[in-house]
């Protein structure tokens, strides 16, 4: 019998350390995308959160916590980073395997806002963008998911082809970040 | 008076004290001909032409600023012949006849340079669209060169052939292709209709149109009334609005586009490079300004200023295609208000009012049109018959689905 | 120019994505007027503009901007899809 | 001349820099100006048109004479102004526009011939003969033109960009700049304070003020401390705003490292920042005007405000016996200061007959002007008409000043004018002009020091009330509040040409010759002289052209008005604003699974809609794309081929409502598809015209997997969700991407499925997945998904796996292939395999195709509404002459086929109106041993069978061809579904 084996596009890539800032890799147990139907929408998610293992975010919010996290991704759908939730069934909500559909890099340091204000339009900085805050934008010309999950710690999500375009942005901007 | 280098010289010998305003500046009379509202590039030719080639010299340009202050005062000044689309090639080969006579008709040097045009493509997909663009210009009877990447080298040395975000497989040439001094092919013309007898108004807006039993018999201005039995709207970037006064409803969305130009430099690019993958094309005015362009902005303005990621945009393509230009500093960026059309050809075209006749829609391809446009719209002024080379461009083919789409883009304005 | 996405907040121009005036999708299914007007025609108002925006790099939603095409002031921002509900 | 006790030079340490090759020293604080004033430079370069000499005229960004070109190679960079230039250790400037060499320019010929070179000149001649124009007249100009030289290498410097987000941005770090960041900041604001000088204070840095009855610059010291300390506060240096956008963005460029002899090898050159302030408040305050006196270019006539400046910051005075030429009280600081430098002042000039001079300790000329000014390489004498005559006075260097512009400059980048202010004899902002945008201190006309800090404190509180914080109450430091008396004067009416735009050689001659010739109106003179188009964008020479032109037309100057300001305000590097855009950078990569594998199997890569996709999988002794290609073309119709598709776009679509969405948005009916079958789909547009082709895949009652071609995905993806919020939001339908989920692989040929049962835990077989089915597959632990569809004409199958397990199940189909005689195929076959089989792909969907054109109007639903339903029914779609797809393959001699060649009937010449249609696309066929193609060709169905000539005359191809249906290979399908 044929066994496959499992690789990342950043296997070889990550981690990087540089100044004050660092980036690696996150290999969640699984992606899971939630998109609600109508009707579990207008009665706020009632019979959806009672199969969730944390409630369904508002929008620009993630809630739980590392292993486990359900993050706002766009105006129809949140992603659970964790387990893929058992009980969830197509009578809640479009539910689809986005796993491997994403990867996930955490900008980790003292300088990782500024290092992620060198990318992104949006302000990132601690009083605008708490522990909990999750947004969709950009990193340079990639969409990409930005969530804080610490003092000073950022994960971000891109499609998984864009792996390697994000972690050379990164690193260029860790680089003269690091330099100034 | 004649141009030429010995008036130059008889002129500054006695202080430059004797040369005269390039055109007059006439009060409107009450009533005209024909009425051309708008004094840029393609009304001034217009008028120009309805005098030179059909005789009709009781005419006036009405312009609501000053005469050349729309597009033609505001864009990249390339000139080409380069389309593949019925209705395209036709048109834009005849006009580039024009430009090539045009100084010496005009007397009036428009700086007009063949210095040639390289559209480059960067997979073999590529490649084959611009044969088949090129092709369909030898077809025309124009000139046309696909060069491979070895010889593109040779000529563009100062392109990005080792590192470039996509690679450069060869470029369409277009030999004939090049630009001109886009101020000067306004006022050229302008001198040219006033010594005919040509009114160019300046100063004077129109404000309404009057029509009567469905027929054109003026306009109200900002100077007064003024009769015309025929009227002509060349108003690029204001189209809608004067079309209104018409209660006419166009297919046209006013878009903005940028343009940059950098310091004087010592030559440096002797020719029109524009970049397959990304929006930019790029040439050296006289001055040594590089000046260049992208695309729009995509959303709809009238507001003549861009905004930062399309500028941002167009100076990334630039250094992903030619770093050497990097150290080059931008001067000066504005925006032209381009009519964009559904499928982005242009409108010159009678309209469902008797008198009434439209020359609109040229989306960011006006310039090189100053002079086909001008002429086409002044036979079917002065005639009544569609100008052969421009019958294409009627106001209902987007209706009746016979479409001159270039880019193949479909139907959002802003995409072409 | 910042568009104030209803979802996710005020965000840079580069973020979105225009698509044209917003205008409601004729009913007849026979080519006509109607449709000239819906895919070709456009008041192209130098002022106030009705249009059709897309977070395409945010949350992916469809807006409908109020946006005066001569200062780029904007106006209300609507998600697209409640506002066609609340209309129907 | 260094003058003793004065500057904030740090003159315990040397800087060695060269100039023209020669070498120089100055000190660290030193601009490359203030160090070359300090040797006795006076010539720094040749102007424009007329090669005149230059010297130094500003002290600032507005410099239009002492522009210079830095360093060498890539880091060559022209028009850098030499007042801006911090000197470092080994900096090395260079003279521009002089040939062979600044002291001797052959070109300033023009100089002696400049009655003939007046304004627009060169539109009345150069027209004969025609063909000179290219080649003679137009290689003379533009090399006399322009200024400083590129290098024609690659600039190799790091750049990057940053984003900026702020309460309130505070432009120009001077009195009212530091004020207002003050007043903001103690308020709690979140404040962006940028300045363009390398040091802020803005004129304090420049003058002796007294604030407190201590140095002005204590006090900046002391502020600029508070401000570091707070939280709240970002001080941006050697930051020039270079323009402001809508809905308050503002782009600036930050000059990080050109100052520097060393630095970092990673630090940029310099950053472009996108700064997103709710406020903004300018306060870049103001900038000196020259005035027009005849021959009032000469070096050392400098503006008297930077004499000024160069004493104060830089400790340096341009002359020994300087004479000051002024029409306003702020001319006499100059002086005043100079005479307490113990510099000589032989006069002080100023055109105001009604002024005191009781306690000037220099001598002062009232009622006077200067109406000539002689020296060579810089001036020695000035010809001084005073109220008893004509007096020569011998002076080393001349400082001017006409008044004061206010920097209107960024309020009026939203669009609106200045509007003039007779009092002040200046153009000032315009409070409309700018939403968001405050103007403070000199920038808003307000000259006095006092009155700068009042205003800023002013502007400061108004922002905070919009922001809704309470502002603190805010000391005013004890100061003087000197106003400036001036009366407007623009032009000395005298013999000799007066210099208007220096940087563009534009004298009040030409503006008067415009004006003759009927450019009269403010943009047609700017147009026709070329003012203000310069390197200082006028800032020198603007407003006193608009007073000259105004004085030619016997108007106001409010009623000539302004030109339009336009970003940036300053001259931005290319490589700044492009940063990130060399090299790679410009666009991001994608990279499917196989990617590695394939890149180490050599093959050659191509991007389709970023997508690195490979093009052939050579193997040894193939030297020719050819050969590769027909290889993999052979292997995949006679064994099997595998080949990556993972980037064609994959869409699942989920919903009670799924079933009538992918109905609607497909031609063809999908709605009737059962579970665990495929359907090819095709899609149109709006507009009626085809936008897509792909399959439509039912993997439960209300889920569906639809792709799409690679270059069509997002778009695709774009329009679904237009459909889905916009057309018909009440319809319950979610839309996912979940292309980069899945690694996807096709496997084609007809041992195809031998090649997937040795990899797959339980055997596949035409019952479990007939043509067109789908269903689950395991391998090992992996669950994946097998879909039985064909883009070669094969028995195929596309297999996919979670895009982990991509690169591996890559390895395991060609490891399983390799006995089978199988292998990978890249896009070259792949294109090879479906133009045999009349398949599609852009080159045919090329946004002008009807499904008709295509030959699948038959598939097309007749009962329900579809998108593009309606408008393809329009006339000029449903047109039987259109053209439409068919297959061509040689009929004559020459065998060759070209994508791109355009068709003819057999003997009409190859011309546009005999044009029939043209290639699409091309490929060799090793099935059958010649060229085929498809093409689209003027009412091509009826013309199956018939001959036709393509001409390529790009590549000198003529072939004549037999029209045939565009399925060459297996038409009636028995391999695909054996």
């Amino acid at each position: 019998m044929v066994e496959l084996t499992a690789n990342s596009p950043l296997d070889l890539w990550l981690p990087i350390s540089l100044g004050h800032c660092d980036i690696s890799e996150i290999i969640p147990q699984g992606i899971t995308s939630i998109s609600p139907f109508k009707a579990n929408k207008n009665n706020n998610y009632t019979e959806l959160n009672a199969v969730l293992p944390h409630k369904y975010p508002n929008a620009n919010r993630a809630t739980g916590k590392d292993g486990n996290r359900l993050i706002w991704m766009s105006h129809d759908t949140a992603f659970l980073i964790g387990p893929a939730p058992e009980k969830i069934t197509a009578k809640h909500a479009a539910i689809v395997d986005q796993s491997d559909g994403w990867v996930i890099v955490r900008v980790a340091g003292d300088d990782s806002e500024k290092v992620l204000a060198r990318l992104t339009p949006i302000d990132v900085r601690a009083h605008h963008f708490k522990r909990g805050y999750t947004a969709r934008s950009m990193i340079n010309h990639l969409n990409v998911s930005i969530t804080r999950v610490g003092a000073n710690a950022f994960d971000l999500m891109v499609m998984r082809s864009f792996a390697r375009t994000l972690v050379e942005d990164l690193t260029e901007a860790m680089k003269t970040v690091a330099a100034r | 008076m004649r141009f030429s280098g010995w008036q130059v010289i008889k002129q500054g010998l006695t202080g430059n004290k004797g040369w005269k305003p390039q055109w007059r500046k006439p009060e409107p009379k009450p009533e005209y001909d024909i009425i051309i509202i708008g004094g840029g590039g393609h009304g001034l030719s217009t008028a120009y032409y309805l005098a030179k080639e059909h005789g009709l010299t009781n005419i006036a340009v009405l312009e609501k600023g000053y005469l050349g202050g729309g597009n033609i005062g505001r864009n990249t000044t390339v000139v080409r012949a380069d389309y593949s689309q019925p209705g395209n090639s036709e048109f834009y080969s005849y006009s580039l006849k024009l430009w090539e006579t045009l100084e010496n008709e005009l007397n009036y040097n428009i700086m007009h340079s063949q210095r040639g045009t390289y559209r480059l493509f960067h997979s073999d997909g590529q490649r084959d669209g611009f044969a088949r663009v090129g092709n369909a210009m030898i077809n025309q009877g124009d000139d046309a060169i696909l060069f491979g990447r070895d010889e593109l080298r040779k000529r563009l040395p100062y392109l990005d052939f080792g590192n470039t975000r996509f690679p450069i497989f060869g470029a369409l040439y277009h030999p004939r292709g090049g630009t001109a001094r886009h101020d000067a092919v306004a006022w050229g013309y302008a001198r040219g209709a006033d010594q005919r007898g040509v009114d160019l108004i300046e100063n004077c807006e129109v404000t309404g149109i009057d029509i009567e039993n469905g027929a054109v018999c003026g306009v109200q201005t900002t100077r007064g009334a003024i009769r015309a039995k025929k009227l002509g709207i060349v108003v690029a970037g204001r189209s809608s609005q004067v079309a209104a006064m018409a209660g006419m409803r166009l297919p046209i969305e006013s878009h903005i586009l940028q343009a940059f130009v950098t310091e004087g430099l010592k030559p440096v690019i002797d020719t029109v490079i524009s970049f397959g993958m990304g929006h930019f094309y790029i040439s050296q005015s006289d001055k040594g300004g590089l000046v260049f362009g992208g695309d729009l902005d995509y959303y709809p303005s009238y507001a003549q200023r861009g905004n930062l990621p399309r500028a941002e945009h167009v100076a990334e393509a630039a250094m992903a295609l030619m770093p050497m230009i990097g150290k080059a500093k931008l001067l000066r960026s504005w925006g032209g208000i381009m009519d964009m059309t559904p499928d982005g050809s242009p409108i010159i075209d009678k309209t469902h009012i008797d008198g009434l006749f439209l020359n609109a829609g040229w989306c960011y391809g006006g310039f090189k049109a100053v002079p086909g446009s001008g002429f086409s719209f002044a036979h079917l002024l002065a005639t009544g018959n569609h100008h052969a080379p421009a019958a294409k461009y009627r106001l209902n083919r987007f209706n009746a689905g016979d479409l001159i789409d270039e880019e193949g883009t479909g139907s959002q304005h802003n995409l072409h | 120019m910042r568009i104030n996405c209803p979802l996710c907040g005020e965000r840079d121009l580069r973020e979105f994505y225009f698509k044209g005036t917003k205008l409601a999708c004729p009913d007849s299914e026979e080519w006509g007027a109607d449709w000239d007007d819906y895919l070709h025609n456009r008041d192209n108002p130098a002022g106030v503009s009705q249009e059709l925006w897309q977070h395409v790099a945010g949350c992916g939603v469809w807006l409908i901007v109020m946006r005066d095409t001569v200062s780029h002031v904007i106006g209300r921002v609507a998600v697209a899809k409640d506002e066609v509900r609340d209309a129907g | 001349m260094r003058v003793d006790g004065y500057g904030r030079i740090d003159r315990g340490v040397t800087v060695p820099f060269s100039f023209d090759g020669k070498r120089y020293c100055g000190h660290p604080g030193d601009t490359l100006a203030s160090a070359l004033i300090a040797n006795d430079v006076k010539l720094i370069g040749r102007s424009f048109k007329y090669h005149r000499p230059r010297g130094i005229l500003t002290a600032g960004s507005e410099e239009p004479n002492a522009l210079v070109t830095i360093g060498q190679g890539g880091a060559q960079t022209p028009n850098m102004r030499a007042t801006m230039q911090e000197i470092y250790t080994g900096l090395e400037a260079r003279s521009q526009n002089a040939w062979p060499s600044l002291d001797r320019d052959l070109l300033s010929v023009n100089d002696l011939f400049q009655r003939f070179l007046s304004a627009g000149f060169y539109y009345k001649t150069f027209m004969w003969p025609r063909a000179f124009w290219e080649r003679v007249y137009e290689p003379i100009i533009r090399r006399s033109a322009g200024l400083g030289a590129l290098s024609g290498v690659p600039d190799l410097a790091k750049y990057d960009k940053a984003y900026g987000h702020c309460d309130v941005l505070i432009i120009g770090a001077g009195p009212a700049g530091l004020m207002a960041a003050l007043t903001a900041a103690r308020a709690g604001a979140d404040v962006i304070l940028v300045d363009e000088n390398a040091e802020m204070g803005g004129r304090f840095l420049f003058e002796n003020q007294v604030l407190d009855g201590a140095p002005a610059m204590d006090w900046v010291a002391d502020v600029l401390e508070e401000l570091v300390t707070m939280g709240n506060v970002r001080l941006m240096t050697r930051t020039t705003v270079t323009g402001v956008y809508d809905q308050g963005t503002y782009g600036a460029v930050e000059r990080v490292s050109g100052h520097l002899d060393r630095p970092d090898i990673d630090a940029p050159f310099e950053t472009f920042w996108r700064i997103s302030a709710r406020h903004g408040i300018l306060a870049a305050g103001a900038i000196e005007r020259p005035i027009a006196f005849p021959m009032n270019d000469r070096p050392n006539i400098m503006m008297a405000s930077a004499v000024r400046s160069y004493l104060h910051n830089f400790g340096v005075v341009a002359g020994q016996r300087v004479a000051v030429f002024g029409n306003n009280d702020d001319a006499h600081r100059t002086a005043q200061d100079l005479v307490s430098a113990g510099v000589e002042v032989a006069a002080m000039i100023d055109s105001r007959s009604d002024i005191s001079t009781d306690a000037a300790d220099y001598p002062v000329y009232r009622g006077a002007q200067v109406i000539d000014t002689n020296g060579r390489k810089g001036i020695e004498q000035i010809s001084v008409q005073t109220q008893s005559g004509v007096k020569q006075i011998n002076v080393d260097c001349l400082a001017m000043s006409g008044g004061w512009n206010p920097n209107v400059h960024l309020s009026c980048h939203l669009g609106g004018k200045p509007i003039w202010n007779d009092m002040l004899n200046a153009f000032v902002p315009d409070p409309k002009n700018a939403a968001g945008l405050q103007v403070a201190g000199a920038a808003a006309g307000i000259f006095g020091t006092k009155g700068a800090m009042k205003s800023g404190i002013y502007r400061a509180k108004l922002v905070l009330d919009a922001l809704g914080m309470k502002a603190p109450s805010m000391p005013l430091p004890i100061t003087g509040d000197e106003a400036l008396e001036a009366t407007p004067l623009w032009e000395v009416k005298a013999k000799g040409r007066a210099w208007v735009d220096f940087a563009n050689d534009i004298t009040t001659k030409d503006i008067d010759l415009a004006v003759r010739e009927g450019f009269g109106s403010v943009e047609h003179m700017k147009r026709y002289t070329t003012q203000g188009m310069a390197p200082d964008q006028g800032k020198n020479s603007n407003i006193n052209a608009m007073a000259v032109l105004s004085d030619a037309m016997g108007q106001s100057i409010s009623a000539t008005g302004t030109t339009t300001f336009r970003p940036p305000f300053a001259p931005v590097g290319l490589s700044t604003l492009g940063a990130g855009g060399v090299g790679q950078g410009f666009a991001p990569h994608r990279y499917m699974t196989s990617h590695d594998q394939t890149v180490e199997m050599a093959a050659p890569m191509v991007e389709t809609g970023l997508w690195h996709r490979p093009l052939y999988f050579p193997i040894e002794g193939e030297t020719k794309w050819r050969e590769s290609c027909d290889r993999e073309v052979r292997m995949v119709r006679e064994a099997v081929g595998i080949c990556d598709v993972s980037s064609l776009g994959k869409i699942d679509i989920q919903g009670k409502d799924a079933s009538q969405f992918i109905d609607f948005i497909y031609i063809n009916r999908m709605s009737s598809l059962k579970v665990g079958r495929v359907r090819y789909g095709l899609m149109l547009r709006e507009d009626g015209f085809v936008m897509d082709d792909g399959t439509c895949a039912r993997l439960a009652a209300q889920q569906f997997l639809i792709t799409t071609t690679t270059s069509a995905a997002s778009q695709v993806m774009q329009h679904l969700e237009f459909v889905a919020q916009v057309l018909k939001p009440e319809w319950d339908v979610h839309i996912s991407s979940v292309t980069d989920h899945w690694a996807q692989f096709a496997v084609a040929g007809p041992k195809a499925r031998d090649l997937i049962n040795q990899i797959v835990n339980t055997q596949i077989n035409n019952d479990k997945i007939p043509f067109m089915g789908c269903g689950k597959i395991k391998i090992g632990s992996v669950e994946g998904r097998v879909f039985r569809i064909s883009f070669s004409g094969e028995h195929a199958y596309e297999i996919a796996v979670p895009a982990r397990f991509g690169a591996s199940l890559f390895e395991q189909l060609l490891h399983h292939a390799k006995p089978m005689g199988g292998g990978a195929y890249g896009l070259e076959a792949l294109n090879v395999l479906r133009i045999e089989k009349g398949f599609l792909t852009h080159a045919e969907i090329n946004g002008r195709v009807t499904a008709d054109d295509l030959g699948m109007g038959k598939i097309a639903k007749q009962d329900i509404d579809y998108i593009g339903k309606n408008a393809a029914m329009r006339p000029g779609l449903t047109r039987t002459e259109r053209m439409q797809m068919v297959g061509l393959k040689p009929a004559g001699a020459c065998k060759m086929l070209t994508g791109g060649a355009h068709l003819f009937e057999v003997d009409d010449d190859a011309s546009r109106v005999n044009d029939l249609g043209h290639v699409t696309s091309v490929g060799f066929s090793p099935t059958f041993g010649t060229n085929l193609a498809i093409a689209l060709l003027n009412n091509g169905f009826a013309r199956i069978g018939e001959q036709v000539k393509m001409v390529d005359h790009l590549r000198k191809v003529t072939t004549i061809c037999e029209v045939c249906d565009p399925v060459f290979y297996d038409p009636e399908g028995r391999r695909i579904r054996g």
